[in-house]
């Protein structure tokens, strides 16, 4: 019974995914791939990756969405958008199945892998989710230079920006009616999806969540509210915002350098200070993951986009 | 059984994208395809990592700074789609276009 | 009793389901579509977490249950309202 | 009640297969991104069910799916306004939209 509920969803994950590659416009492409993250968060779940699941579904078919329809209807003003249909391609189709039949191959062949038990290391870890206590703790220096991989991305999207521009506020110039549909629903959205991500952060040292799930979140309704013209887009030269940009990423070397000076070792958390020391630094993280996130989506500062 | 069929969706998903990537010429579209290849990848690697007799958190670990950072990713080349469109008109290389400098 | 409460309200709840979804492929235009997936849907996600509902274990598993239909309500609605009129004022547009 | 939790969500599965085939076939992008929202509600509700038959750990999952079901169609309306940056209500509706409605437009 249950292998036949996760075949009807990987049939479904498959057809998604197929429904995006085929075809013609480039629209039509980004909405299934907004189902294909739900579907592939569905398919977390079944797996027991309920952090994953959570994760997926905040970045897959959320901000990833917002994302792509923002940049189809930028590319459709600037008369881009449309796509001729492509015939089929041979060569990319024996590549593509090739690359398949040698994952597909491996799965088969290879041994399976002997995973390392960390039931005897969670208690020194300070928390009891064994996925936070890798990213946090056991796996530090991964999620250190994710975060630092997360500024330099978003640094990247500003030098798209043009001279004239960059002192305008980041994204489109965004408003709605006052008292209409979209402005009353970023005034209800925000204050429950920051309890929502605070509680995440907070929940994840013990079971489902996480610094990465509730900044996702917190990104996610701030850009809710900013689109709905409720909360103004930063600048890019705003102090505040920079500063919240780089807390995270400094208080994790701060904490990783006290670990040193302490004798544990560089990004090595004593077992007495683990829990708490793994809740700041979560705190702040979050932080500059859901600043940093919000400010992807939103594009360089586009003061042109208004009569383009 | 179910993981097999997750590995395989997994594996096929990523033979997908990489059609996508490679026949595809819009490039919206092929960062579509490049956002299929992780999520095969990382379905791939997450059935992988649930194969022993405990759940392994570390592939959940590495799958989830992957999402973020293949979201990152995805942000940093629509810019860069965006930023093409302006200066160009178009959204595919200029490689790929036809003798007549249309976008194919 | 609880078991046959989840029966009965999954049941009902997979109708409205279904029927939203006929609804999507079988009406003639648009504004019709909207319609049934709207009502359909919000009713049948309500009845299916209405069903769980008599299995859950806590107090807290419940308040997230009706939580979770509340705030899909709140979206469900502020979407028809907002791709029905975007599918209004931009009828010519591409 | 496990064999009857796993029918119901593989039924739920299978109508979303049937909304998926609305997102295909269009044919203008309201269509698409409407099927696209009962495809987010259909989700919910499979992960509600499944909250149920795993672990009801599940029910955050689903939660910050229904909180986050009404981002891309946000989105969505902000990308069809004009500038990319409006909102559909700040026009008033054209005066003839009934006969309008009924051409549907075709995206490209």
């Amino acid at each position: 019974m249950s292998a036949a509920l996760d075949l009807a969803l990987c049939a479904l994950i498959l057809g998604v995914g197929l429904a995006s590659m085929a075809g013609r416009g480039v629209f039509r492409a980004a909405i299934f791939f907004i189902t294909y993250g739900l579907l592939v968060a569905i398919g977390w779940a079944r797996l027991g990756a309920y952090d994953v699941a959570l994760a997926e579904a905040a970045i897959g078919s959320g901000l990833t969405g917002v994302l792509l329809l923002a940049a189809h209807g930028r590319l459709r003003r600037l008369r881009a958008a449309a796509e001729s249909l492509s015939r089929f391609n041979l060569p990319a189709a024996i590549a593509g199945g090739g690359v398949a039949l040698s994952f597909g191959w491996a799965w088969f062949a290879l041994p399976v892998p002997r995973a390392p038990d960390l039931t005897y290391a969670l208690p020194q870890a300070g928390v009891g989710n064994p996925v936070t206590a890798v990213l946090l703790n056991f796996r530090a220096w991964d999620t250190l230079v994710e975060s630092i991989v997360l500024l330099a991305a978003l640094i990247g999207v500003w030098m798209m920006a043009r001279d004239a521009d960059w002192d305008a506020p980041l994204g489109l110039r965004y408003h709605a009616r006052p008292s209409g549909v979209l402005a009353s629903f970023g005034r209800i959205l925000p204050p429950v999806g920051l309890i929502f991500g605070v509680y995440l952060v907070w929940a994840g040292a013990e079971s489902t969540g996480g610094a990465f799930q509730g900044g996702t979140v917190l990104a996610a309704v701030g850009l809710v509210a900013m689109m709905a013209g409720i909360m103004r887009p930063p600048r890019v030269a705003q102090g505040a915002w920079r500063a919240a940009l780089v807390l995270g990423p400094v208080v994790f070397l701060g904490s990783g350098l006290a670990g040193a000076a302490l004798g544990a070792g560089f990004l090595t958390l004593p077992e007495a200070l683990a829990k708490p020391a793994i809740l700041t630094i979560e705190a702040a993280l979050t932080v500059s993951i859901a600043v940093t996130l919000a400010l992807l989506v939103l594009g360089p500062p586009d003061e042109g986009g208004q009569q383009a | 059984m179910s993981l097999t069929i997750f590995a395989l969706t997994g594996a096929a998903l990523i033979g997908l994208g990489v059609y996508g990537l490679l026949a595809r010429l819009h490039l919206l579209r092929r960062i579509i395809a490049f956002n299929l290849i992780g999520s095969g990848l990382f379905l791939f690697f997450g059935a992988t990592g649930a194969r022993g007799e405990i759940l392994d958190p570390i592939p959940q670990a590495l799958i989830i700074t992957g999402i973020v950072v293949a979201l990152s990713a995805s942000a940093l080349a629509v810019g860069l789609v965006v930023a093409l469109a302006q200066g160009s008109g178009r959204a595919s290389l200029p490689e790929d276009e036809d003798a007549e400098g249309r976008a194919p | 009793m609880a078991d046959l409460a989840t029966y009965i309200l999954t049941a009902s709840g997979l109708v409205f389901f279904i029927a939203g979804t006929v609804g999507l492929i079988r009406f003639p235009d648009t504004f019709s579509r909207l319609h049934a997936l709207t009502k359909a849907d919000n009713l049948g996600l309500g009845l299916i977490a209405g069903g769980v509902a008599f299995q859950t274990e806590t107090w807290a598993q419940l308040a997230m249950l009706t939580l979770i239909w509340v705030l899909a309500l709140l979206a469900a609605g502020t979407v028809a309202q907002l791709v029905a009129r975007a599918a209004l004022s931009t009828p010519e547009q591409k | 009640m496990t064999v009857w939790l796993h029918i119901v969500a593989i039924v739920l599965l299978a109508s979303l297969g049937g909304a998926l085939w609305r997102v295909w076939r269009g044919p203008s992008p309201a269509d698409r991104m409407m099927a696209a929202q009962l495809v987010g509600t259909g989700g919910v509700a499979v992960l509600v069910v499944l909250a149920a038959l795993q672990d009801w750990t599940l029910l955050v999952v689903a939660l910050a799916l229904a909180l986050l079901a009404a981002l891309a169609a946000v989105g969505f309306v902000k990308a069809e306004s004009p500038d990319g940056a409006g909102d559909p209500e700040e026009t008033d509706p054209p005066e003839d939209w009934r006969t309008n409605s009924q051409k549907v437009p075709q995206d490209g």
